[in-house]
């Protein structure tokens, strides 16, 4: 197979999802002749046309609560919201509405879409294109949160979250679309091309919900985490020279208990990682989650590196984005606590 | 037509014959069907207001004086139709023949409720019945609907969404969503305002501002707009027939303002007297709509007062009845509510580890 | 003095707070010439005019949107929402614009308001007039997250949020409003002037922002809870017979880790308890705090009692509600651990 | 005056010569005042997506063909008053004598960058030349407007509020909430639309549906609307001034549609080549700004070819003199940006104790 980048490979799921379901559309704010901003829906309305694929108006509730409506007479759609930054006028929607019709209907009507929105920082977008706000739909049930560091797992997880009965948020770490970015952004930028999850089958395949990954074995300590920062961590285990276990969720809800448990059973040290901010952050769960499961074979606290309790600075990113400096000197702090 | 925006549209009127370019649409027998319905509806409000104050729900919301929208409005749509309601629209399930021990059981919360006791008494749910989950946040349901209609016209669909709310959740921002998808997309759909001039306390003008009227809002966005008058059964029922055989021809949007009148407490939780003068009900702006039907009956000759009492007779033993056997289900004080342990499923579709994790903590 | 309710209480503050400084008004659904649907505005249209106490048109957006505006003018709105659960449609305004924009003005323009609204079920509202968003806000920077448990600390601490230069989510927990609830829904109501904390002082006081109250001194355990629930767990407590400190938070951002780190040093077993649903809810973050600064002295892991994952069901909602014979059951487990 | 919200006011017409109502607020020095703010803004635009071609700075927005809005709008405004701006608005700065020098620093992320490096470039603030500071989040700022508007008529003041929104942004429900507010609390605020035809690659009819305008959207709220040619400076300065002196004596709210056209790229991220056809810009809708305000100074016989030299000279001198001293404190990828250190300050008025634990971690 030629090497797909994430960018690639959202848009072959979008094509693969189409061609076997007539049922999916997309819409949302520039995805449909222009192909979105980011161009992940390149190609979708030439292929299948503008009533299955078409523009928005800006207006983030509507578009989730029209799909909302869509979902219940029968369609499978598939919407992006431009940045993360920009789901809050949608939040109601999700939440109150896209979240609990199932639940509170006894599941006479559902809400079979997608939502999906570009996370995180690295791009110079300063605070309000640069958010990771998956702890907010983590916190509420009836949601699923999905989050790719990779081609492969880009497509896989996201044609299962196309053909998933209940409304998924599926975060995609812009940082990632050209690259396995590892945090030095100092250094040139690594294509896809050169990293063995850029070959992406062609046609249909799901990655199953609640299965996190083992992306590099290791016996030291555990590092858990997701979406860019999976790179970042092998970057800080190469420069540390320890042999961490890094896990890469792919899926907040639900979340693989089982894994990361044998997982830092085994270790005896842990540290969670991600870019958003620190307090009440998806971090927090797993401590709660692993300190209750492993407590008696923790050799030291478990560590949390993320982003700082600030708004994401444009000028600062680098200060305020843990990367492979930061997140090395815990690990190596963490081995000798 | 931008005038019929700011006028308002009757057929009924003072002496109860029925007049003007929208009269019609309706023969005796169908005019008969629509003072059982409203009949109906009135008997049901009152028994489930008594089954309150005796502890068999906690909470219930009546229609009082708006009886003839729902009601009207549920005879001019066809099979397949789907309403996105407010808790205010009952009627749109009793004119539309959803069976009333249903109703009763989902607000009793009682073994049989449709919705496992999970729902606010009266947040009914019938996809069967043309009738979307009623969400307890408010504006939520009209972008949904168009939603749900733009999805109909793609599927090359007939069937249209109607869309419910009232003048004080206009203001909600989510209506504005409702009108550019609405207007952009040219959804078959009927936008329904139920301008029952009050938001729990607050008058309907905190909604409308200055503006002369809600039908107006529709002028921004291109969208056609009626304003009616709600408790003249005969109008609402035309003027619906025409917004919805628009809807259904494929030719856009129309927006409707019905002028009524909350008669009742907002809630069983809510009262009134508070907040606005005792008489303003007693004088009942435009009428009891089930007076004004029954007075044009008798107009027809085709209904008398012997006729009423029978049919009034006829309903509440109908509501009783439904009544009795929703209660012998099980009310929510009673041990026979529907089962705690379903209360972790329809989370997802397939439940999930922490849920059934959870379910056990919980001891089922 | 007078005993007050939290209702009472509540009142008075708007009262002191509007008599010392004009800049100060009230808004929201209801509350002008009615006071609210739970009467804590009643009376302030009334004495301060409806310049200063006025009802708003339904649009939880537009309340807070324009309370942004009206500090930025100079002025310090204290709004109401009438139920947490609709603050959604206003989270937009809360998160990307109040919490901001201090930040991304660099102290040129300022947010000095407060946002209220009743939080917490017990009342058979159903799903959308019982839920505790609080981790919802905790996670935003530039947010202040308050949730007092009586009427002293009522007072106290919404004298202080107005006066607050900074945004303040004020939390008010509605089973609270008429009486210490301890959980026993099946008991005759005990009213607050049966309880200490119901003894309110006259005029102005203020209770410092990231001070926890010591509820009940212990030495067997600590329960760490807030709002509704520290009354549940003072009955959990003594229906276990567990001598257990139970500390009532108060603020939850910022928060105060001095006092609770200490206390779990102490008794080296923890439980945390809120009435929000588990994952990622506060009890996360609690547990991740104190899994780093007491790991050492923990006897058992940290056990978290709180609401199940599932929306707030109406007629079970004393199988969602985490009442004493949960949180006994969990105390009991816990001294066995 | 309803029609006023379909028509287009204009005062400058093909001569160039000044017609009609609404001719005559401004005298030829304020015509050359406007004239040199346009062509400042036009030559800083210039300037700084110069700059960021360099490397500079990492983001730039411009406001080609749309100069006359901000600027001449400025103009009418009073000290004190305050705007709620987009990012397209720095004809406000400009036009009300903000230092260009502090622009740049903004722009450039530099040591004396007002906001301290945290906003992205153009996201500018300043409460003294009554600029609130721009949110990345569409649409939020409307309904600021409205409460600051408020709270001015609550306080006895004078000031009045002015808030501005893109075509595109319209759609967002939170221009819902700025016209219920607006309309409701009756406000002294005037609603700018800055209609440039495109929201980055949608055209203004996704936003604006079927309606006739954007204009219209006010009639629905009884907002006097107006829509107004926004490539003639002189209808601009007029319509603007009877808008402010309109809310100024507290007679409540207007709406405006201004119709310009975005002429450049929506951002230095984006190439308008991909979704619209290159003569369109070439055929400059309405004309460009700059030039019909000059020839009308020429038709009056108080300019001349050379003043205009003159003058493009004169302000590219004082832009580049801006940007060279701005640069003297640092670019983006310099080392003199503002410092890291900085940026646990304004979370809250007082760092708490978590902040300055993680400051510390950070190495400060
Ligand atoms: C988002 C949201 N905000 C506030 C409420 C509380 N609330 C319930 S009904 C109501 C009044 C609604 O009035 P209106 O829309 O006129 O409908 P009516 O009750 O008159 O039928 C309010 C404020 C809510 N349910 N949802
Ligand atoms: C809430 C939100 N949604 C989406 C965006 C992304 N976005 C930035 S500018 C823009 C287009 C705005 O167009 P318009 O309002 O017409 O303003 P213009 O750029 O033409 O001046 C979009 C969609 C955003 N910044 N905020
Ligand atoms: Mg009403
Ligand atoms: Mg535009």
């Amino acid at each position: 197979m030629p090497a797909m980048t994430m960018i690639e490979a959202i848009r072959d799921a979008h094509h693969v999802a189409m061609e076997r379901d007539d049922t999916v559309i997309v819409f949302g704010q520039d995805v449909g002749f222009f192909g979105g901003v980011f161009r992940c829906t390149q190609g979708l309305q030439a292929r299948f046309g503008d009533h299955r694929c078409f523009d928005a108006p800006i207006n983030e509730g509507g578009i989730v609560g029209a799909a909302i409506g869509m979902g219940a007479y029968g369609l499978r759609p598939c919407v992006e919201i431009q940045f993360a930054d920009y789901m809050y006028p949608a939040y109601d929607q999700i939440v109150s509405e896209a979240a609990r019709v199932r639940y509170r209907s006894a599941g006479d009507f559902t809400v079979p879409i997608t939502i999906r929105m570009p996370t995180g920082g690295g791009i110079f977008g300063g605070q309000t294109h640069s958010q990771s706000p998956e702890a907010l739909f983590t916190h509420v049930s009836g949601l699923k949160t999905v989050i790719p560091s990779n081609p492969y797992d880009a497509k896989g997880l996201l044609i299962t979250a196309i053909e998933d009965d209940d409304p998924v948020i599926f975060l995609e770490p812009k940082r990632l679309y050209n690259g396995p970015f590892d945090g030095h952004h100092d250094r040139p930028i690594v294509p896809w091309s050169r990293h063995p999850l850029s070959d992406v089958p062609a046609g249909h395949y799901t990655i199953p919900f609640g299965q996190a990954r083992i992306h590099r074995p290791g016996d030291q300590m555990t590092v858990l985490t997701y979406g860019t920062l999976v790179h970042v961590a092998v970057a800080a285990a190469e420069e540390t020279g320890i042999d961490a276990e890094i896990i890469d969720l792919r899926t907040l809800v639900p979340l693989d208990i089982d894994t990361i448990t044998e997982s830092v059973a085994k270790t005896g040290r842990c540290i969670v990682a991600h870019e958003a901010t620190l307090t009440s952050g998806f971090g927090a769960e797993l401590c709660a989650v692993l300190q209750e499961s492993t407590l008696y074979s923790l050799e030291a606290p478990i560590v949390r590196v993320a982003g700082w309790d600030t708004p994401y600075p444009h000028a600062h990113e680098w200060t305020y984005f843990p990367g492979p400096a930061r997140l090395g000197a815990a690990m190596t702090a963490l081995m000798e606590a | 037509m931008l005038e019929l925006a700011y006028s308002l549209v009757r057929v009924l009127d003072d002496e109860g014959d029925a007049v003007g370019p929208w009269s019609g649409t309706l023969d005796v027998e169908q005019l008969k069907l629509g003072l059982i319905d409203m009949l109906t509806l009135r008997s049901f409000d009152h028994r489930m207001l008594r089954a309150h104050r005796q502890g068999k729900t906690s909470f219930y919301m009546q229609a009082l004086g708006e009886e003839a929208v729902a009601c009207a409005h549920r005879r001019a749509l066809a099979p397949g139709d789907m309403n996105f309601p407010t808790y205010r629209q009952q009627g749109l399930l009793i004119a539309g023949g959803y069976p009333l021990v249903e109703m009763i059981n989902q607000i009793y919360s009682n073994s049989h409720d449709p919705m496992k006791g999970r729902q606010l008494p009266v947040m009914y749910s019938s996809k069967e019945h043309g009738f979307f989950t009623v969400s307890g946040n408010l504006g939520t349901q009209m972008i949904q609907a168009v939603g749900w209609a733009m999805a109909s016209a793609l599927a090359g669909d007939t069937k249209i969404a109607s869309a419910w709310i009232g003048d004080g959740a206009t203001a909600e921002s989510d209506f504005h969503a409702a009108m550019v998808f609405a207007s952009t997309y040219q959804a078959p759909v009927v936008l329904n305002i139920v301008n029952n001039q009050w938001a729990i306390s607050t008058f309907q003008g905190f909604a409308r501002g200055s503006s002369a009227t809600f039908a107006a809002r529709g002028h921004g966005f291109g969208i056609p707009a009626l304003r009616v008058d709600g408790n003249d059964y005969v109008a609402v029922h035309a003027a619906s027939s025409w917004a919805i055989e628009r809807a259904r021809r494929n030719l856009g949007p129309t927006l409707i303002e019905w002028v009524t009148y909350r008669a009742g407490a907002h809630s069983t939780s809510d009262d009134p007297a508070v907040y606005r003068p005792s008489e303003e009900a007693g004088r009942w702006p435009l009428g009891d709509p089930i007076d004004r039907l029954k007075n044009h009956l008798v107009r027809l000759g085709a209904w008398s007062e012997g006729d009423h009492a029978d049919a009034v007779a006829d309903v509440d033993a109908k509501v009783l009845a439904a009544a009795e056997q929703a209660e012998s289900f099980g009310t929510l004080h009673s041990d026979s509510v529907s089962s705690p342990s379903t209360m972790f499923d329809d989370v997802f579709a397939a439940m999930p580890p922490n849920l059934r994790r959870q379910r056990q903590q919980a001891g089922f």
